[in-house]
């Protein structure tokens, strides 16, 4: 760390890698994080959700990203909630569905529904755009509607959300999931897809906020049980209302009750 | 020993070991590679790799034979694209094309050339892929792959063989036109064998390319891994499957992962070999 | 008699002939049709994206909104700095292996053979594994971390094979009448080498280099793992720098709203490679070289 | 058989040979004779249009075939140069074997009969004195002959297509003295039947196998022709005092 | 000035040139004629080590330089080539200005003073009457001029060394009349003091030029030695019917 001090007593370097869908923000709160603390810099790197957990663990980086939950497995680190975001279902603007049931999504995605004419739609072959394994979307999609994922049945695997949006929008036949923030900023510039209703909830991030929407997962910091005083005061300021401005502006879910530090 | 001597003898050992640097680090990438997969190919041995039912890592099933062949196939599709427009465009330049139109022609392959993956990749999935979801699907398959990808590796032969052509003796061209020998003739009599050579290698460095690429590949070839029935099924290959699960993969996982990068090495080895082989023995039997 | 036989034969040929000529010249002709098109197609479809955003300022402002708004200043000078600590590194190593290979008696020997070969090898590494090894090599084992040197070194080991075969093919390309002049002249072999065979191979190696520069520039994969993603003003070669094809990935598979200012910055990208190219050429030019391999060709 | 009104040469517009008027008589040998650069070779490459492919090359004036402008005359300049051959200063035979080089421009021009292949083959090699020489090795690379072999390699090629003019850029400039005779001899015997332009130094040689002479010379760096005429005119009454010095400045 | 005992040359293992023994006389020239082909080019290749630099050459045999053994004499093959210089059958000026292809070896083996190689460039353009041609545009490039010039520009180039030793590959096959006696009366006048072996077709030349006379053969293939001596010994009584038809065969 550098050996000259700030006023508020804080400097050094903080390596921060993980999640590329948390990454994008992180990088902007780091940016205002510095402009308060002029000797303190901080290094953002992604890699996905399982890199940020293992860099921590492995100590090469001070904090992880990642954009889920952690598993029962990960017990040894701990999670901070930074924002929330909701998993959307999305089909393109010209197919007439605004609704699927539970089970008709299930059924689309294991292979026994082929058609959209069989969920009310018009005939035309479903396109089943699936994510790689290891997403934290991917992770969070299968385990809300119970599926397995090799029982998953898909056209098309993508890594990145813009990966599933830019999808679907080429192929009028297809369905997909992706962050809910990442879609509505998509189509409020006109790109030609639909986030459809989940359990009679419409997909935004409005009914994420508000706890509303069911399929969402927390946006996280990983540390170990001890992080370094510089990164606990980083996270203090990610889960501050500072930010909360930067967390919308990447069309995010800001956290507005008082964070639970624990997870 | 006199100074001029000295100057030589210092200019061959410092060009052989600059020489010896550049091929050592094929061995340090080998051995990394190596150290990374042992684990893998001590655990799970090369069988399993082609025996498993399919490939679904987290489950303990670790065939990567339809992500070999999707690899092939992309590739080898993509030479048989770009081997005859990179050659015609090396000919159009030096053979056919007005010589204003050949020096724009030229700067235009060397920018196709630096053209980053990523922006192939947008391009393919943004414009093309949409186009060739006509012909049903997502438009995700290996034929979109295959087209980008041919796109991406045309600049590599056609600039080899623009260079080879060029080094063809100019002598050979007008004793060939005084003979009454028509353009289409020297060019495929007298200055392509002539080039043979330098279009072979340019035709290889081709085809590893194609076989690296990453990026585009995982942007437009549908990432499922089962064996292809036809062109226009999904595909993933080793490198997009790399792309895709290295970030979360643990153990075994990761370590199967780091066999099918080595394996994918050994593939262009064996490739670069056998073609040298050939290229020797065909070259003193001349 | 023979002369007969071939007049009358030749007759026949005539008409096939003008047939044959007439069909590899639309062959060719639609073959490079074919490539210009779809290249214009390409080019064109990133610069309406795109170029409209790009200006003096979006070249040198801070990336702001995680690359929605401002510019790409920082990631610019990064992936100049990368581009600097690869090419001086491969530059010399390059040469210098391209002169091992060509400038002995009996090219093909054990040693020639092996290192093309291995060079071959390295062509073919996918840039993925690039990545992994200079992660694991430069980052970690030589201690480097995320860093514009790090990055700049992975680059270097994978423009080396085309920049290596380019100098090599320029090199052979000098007629050895030269070699022999300058050596009937008691010139040394350094000499030989630095005062006849590279000048005249010179236009060749730059166009190498002008290759290989586009190919860094071009690379994504490889940099994720080893320069890295910070979009911060590099203040040393040890500092972490997101090259402008890193950004490009970022802005369009990552960052909602992104997308015009991906295509932007792969404008400029393009931009650059162009200026670069002609800048080439026209220095050639005014060194008295000529700037491309000489066209043997005839209209 | 060839006829040229004010025939001009210029290099990226640098005139180098200007007003160059001759008459090849059909089935004479006319030599072309001058100093060093002051363009014979030029305008060798004027006469079958193998300026089109020497970058900044431009010519000017008229060239006639047969008393038929030359684009006129044939269909393309493929045509052009099947029939009027050429023999270049420095030899340039393919990078194949000896038998493909002959046996090359006769596919092309539509001979695809093995044994007449051959014999073709066997006869021009015989007519250049080289058969016996490489009768054993016609599969060898022709690159491997010495300078001399090259040439007659490529001169028997050039014989193969049987073309009704012939231009030769010194031909025997590379020959030893005892495969030079038999050429000049070769030369020699196509009298009456083809139209021979022979560029050479060798004065002596031009005395001997000539029916006219063109003396060409360099003024302010073009190149023009001073004298021409009968042979045996311009060498023993030349009208040009330059002319009489060069003519008889040589012993040799 | 230069001795060789039972020289022989091979490429790729098979022999071109056997048992050839001769003694170049310092001061003196020394022709060496023979048809194409029997390896006159090679043997003068080996003479200054160009072997060296041939893929698949091989030299058998002893040479020695002032009775010094080759290797012993020269510290290095540049140190050879310095002292005995080349001139080729093909001129082969570098891709450089006319200029810089002459200070280029000059400056190689240390002379830097720009008024001095400006006066060598002049003085040896001057001896191969290429000075008048090209003072105007030194700068240049060499690959502009045509053959003859050139040629005239590499013996230039070789003279500007002022090496002991020339060994000259029909240095005048590709020159006019005019250069070519020049360039001819410049060999003559180095008698005395250099010493030279010089290849040639013109057997005239030959005649008018050499003090001594070798004359090459072919058998089965492989070059040798079938006469040698005094030129005019040679000339008027060959030991030899092969010669004696050879030498006679010509009339030019
Ligand atoms: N490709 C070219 N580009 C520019 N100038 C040229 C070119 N070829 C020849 N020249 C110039 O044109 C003039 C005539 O050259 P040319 O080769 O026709 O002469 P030549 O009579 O054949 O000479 P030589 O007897 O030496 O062969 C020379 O001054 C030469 O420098
Ligand atoms: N680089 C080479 N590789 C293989 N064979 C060669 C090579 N150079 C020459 N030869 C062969 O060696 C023999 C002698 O060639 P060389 O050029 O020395 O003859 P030369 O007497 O100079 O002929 P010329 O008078 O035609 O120049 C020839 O048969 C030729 O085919
Ligand atoms: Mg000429
Ligand atoms: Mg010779
Ligand atoms: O990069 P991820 O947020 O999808 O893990």
């Amino acid at each position: 760390s550098l050996p000259n001090r700030d006023s508020d007593g804080f400097s050094g370097q903080l390596t921060i890698t993980g999640s590329s869908t948390v990454a994008p923000l992180v990088t902007e709160i780091a940016k205002r994080f510095e402009k308060q603390h002029p000797s303190v810099r901080i290094d953002v790197q992604t890699g996905g959700s399982g890199k940020g957990i293992a860099d921590v663990r492995l100590s090469v980086a001070d904090i992880g990203m990642a954009s889920r939950a952690l598993g029962s497995d990960e017990s040894d680190l701990t999670a901070h909630r930074l924002a929330a975001d909701g998993v959307g279902l999305i089909v393109h603007a010209s197919n007439p569905i605004v609704e699927l049931t539970q089970e008709q999504i299930i059924a689309i995605y294991t292979d026994q529904t082929n058609d959209w004419g069989d969920v009310g739609g018009d005939n035309d072959k479903i396109i089943v755009v699936h994510k790689a394994e290891g997403r934290a979307t991917l992770e969070v999609f299968l385990e809300h509607f119970g599926i397995e994922n090799p029982a998953v049945k898909s056209d098309v695997i993508v890594g990145e959300n813009e990966h599933a949006i830019k999808t679907v929008a080429g192929a009028p036949g297809a369905i997909g999931y992706v962050s809910i923030g990442t879609a509505e900023a998509d189509r409020e510039l006109g790109v030609p897809i639909k986030l459809l209703r989940l359990g009679g909830v419409e997909a935004s991030t409005a009914t994420v906020a508000s706890g509303a929407f069911p399929m969402s997962r927390p946006l996280n910091l990983i540390t170990t049980d001890s992080p370094i005083p510089l990164a606990s005061e980083f996270i203090r300021f990610c889960q501050s209302p500072d930010v909360h401005d930067l967390v919308r502006s990447q069309y995010f879910v800001p956290i507005e009750n008082e964070p639970d530090r624990a997870k | 020993m006199s100074r001029t001597v000295r100057s030589d003898w210092i200019l061959t050992v410092l060009t052989r070991s600059l020489a010896i640097v550049s091929a050592a680090i094929i061995l340090l990438i080998l051995s990394f590679l190596l150290r990374e997969s042992l684990p893998a190919l001590r655990q799970l041995g090369i069988v399993r790799f082609v025996t498993d039912v399919s490939w679904h890592p987290l489950s303990g099933q670790f065939n990567f034979m339809p992500m070999v062949v999707a690899t092939l196939v992309t590739s080898l599709g993509a030479i048989v694209i770009a081997a005859p427009l990179g050659i015609a465009s090396a000919v159009f330049t030096h053979f056919y094309a007005p010589s204003k139109l050949a020096v724009w022609y030229r700067r235009l392959i060397e920018l196709l050339a630096g053209i980053p993956s990523v922006v192939f990749g947008l391009w393919g999935l943004v414009v093309l892929a949409p186009i060739v979801a006509n012909l049903g699907g997502s438009g995700q398959n290996l034929f979109t792959a295959t087209v980008v990808l041919g796109l991406m590796v045309l600049p590599t032969v056609a600039l080899l063989s623009d260079s080879a052509i060029a080094s063809v003796p100019r002598e050979w061209i007008q004793g060939a036109a005084a003979l009454g020998m028509q353009r289409s003739a020297i060019v495929g009599q007298i200055v392509l064998p002539g080039a043979k050579r330098g279009i072979g290698s340019g035709i290889i460095l081709a085809l590893t390319r194609a076989l690296g690429e990453t990026m585009a590949v995982l942007m437009l070839a549908g990432n499922i891994v089962e064996m292809p029935t036809s062109l226009l099924s999904p595909g993933r290959t080793l490198n997009a499957n790399i792309a895709l699960e290295l970030g979360y993969a643990s153990s075994a996982h990761r370590s199967v992962l780091f066999v099918s990068g080595l394996m994918l090495m050994l593939v262009v080895a064996t490739i670069v070999i056998a073609v040298s082989r050939r290229q020797r023995t065909t070259h003193d039997g001349e | 008699m023979t002369e007969n036989r071939i007049t009358a034969s030749s007759r026949r040929f005539i008409a096939r002939h003008v047939i044959r000529e007439f069909v590899v010249t639309t062959i060719v002709w639609v073959a490079a049709a074919m490539v210009l098109v779809t290249v214009a197609w390409i080019l064109f479809d990133v610069a309406a994206r795109g170029f409209a955003h790009v200006t003096p300022s979006f070249l040198i402002e801070d990336v702001q909104n995680a690359g929605r708004e401002g510019g790409i200043g920082p990631i610019f000078l990064a992936t100049g700095l990368i581009l600097l600590v690869c090419m001086t590194v491969a530059i010399p190593l390059s040469l210098g292996t391209a002169i091992a290979l060509t400038e002995q008696v009996g090219r093909e020997n054990f040693f020639s053979r092996n290192v093309r070969r291995s060079l071959d090898v390295l062509a073919g590494v996918p840039s993925i594994v690039f990545g992994l090894f200079g992660n694991a090599f430069f980052t970690i084992t030589l201690g480097l971390g995320y860093s514009i040197l790090s990055g700049g070194l992975t680059l270097a080991c994978m423009v080396l094979p085309i920049l290596i075969r380019t100098s090599e093919q320029a090199i052979m390309a000098v007629p050895s009448d030269y070699r022999y002049a300058a050596a009937a002249l008691g010139l040394r072999r350094t000499s030989i080498l630095f005062r006849v065979v590279l000048p005249s191979a010179a236009p060749a190696i730059v166009a190498g280099v002008v290759l290989s520069i586009g190919r860094a520039l071009a690379e994504t994969a490889a940099l994720i793992f080893t320069s890295g993603y910070v979009a911060r003003t590099p203040r040393s070669l040890l500092d972490s720098g997101r090259s402008m094809s890193v950004h490009i990935y970022d802005l369009a598979m990552n960052v909602p709203g992104g997308g015009s200012r991906a295509y932007a910055t792969a404008c400029a990208l393009v931009l650059m490679l162009l200026l670069i190219n002609v800048a080439t050429g026209w220095l050639l030019r005014v060194a008295g070289l000529s700037d491309r391999p000489k066209s043997i060709g005839f209209r | 058989m060839i006829v040229t009104e004010e025939l001009s040469v210029a290099y990226h517009g640098r005139t180098v040979l200007r007003d160059v008027s001759i008459n090849a008589v059909p089935g004479t040998i006319l030599a072309l004779v001058g100093p060093s650069g002051c363009g014979k070779s030029s305008f060798l490459a004027a006469l079958n249009r193998l300026t089109d492919m020497i970058p900044g090359a431009s010519v000017g004036g008229r060239i006639r075939f047969g008393g038929i402008d030359l684009d006129e005359a044939f269909s393309s300049s493929a045509e052009l140069r099947r029939h009027v051959g050429m023999i270049f200063q420095k030899p340039n035979p393919f990078a194949m074997s000896i038998a493909r080089n002959i046996e090359l421009p006769l596919r092309e021009h539509g001979c695809r009969d093995r044994s007449e292949l051959q014999r073709v083959t066997e006869n021009v090699l015989r007519d250049v004195g080289l058969w016996d020489e490489v009768r054993d090795r016609l599969d060898q690379s022709a690159l491997e002959l010495s300078g001399g072999q090259q040439q007659r390699l490529c001169i028997a090629r050039a014989f193969a297509l049987k073309p009704q003019v012939l231009l030769m850029d010194e031909p025997c400039s590379s020959l030893d003295p005892v495969s030079a005779e038999r050429v000049e001899r070769l030369i020699a015997s196509m009298r009456g039947r083809y139209t021979v332009l022979i560029v050479t130094h060798n004065l002596a040689q031009a005395r001997r196998l000539a029916d006219q002479v063109a003396v060409f010379w360099t003024h302010d760096g073009v190149g023009e022709i001073i004298e021409q005429g009968q042979t045996e005119t311009v060498f023993t009454e030349p009208s040009n005092s330059i002319v009489a010095s060069y003519l008889s400045g040589r012993q040799g």
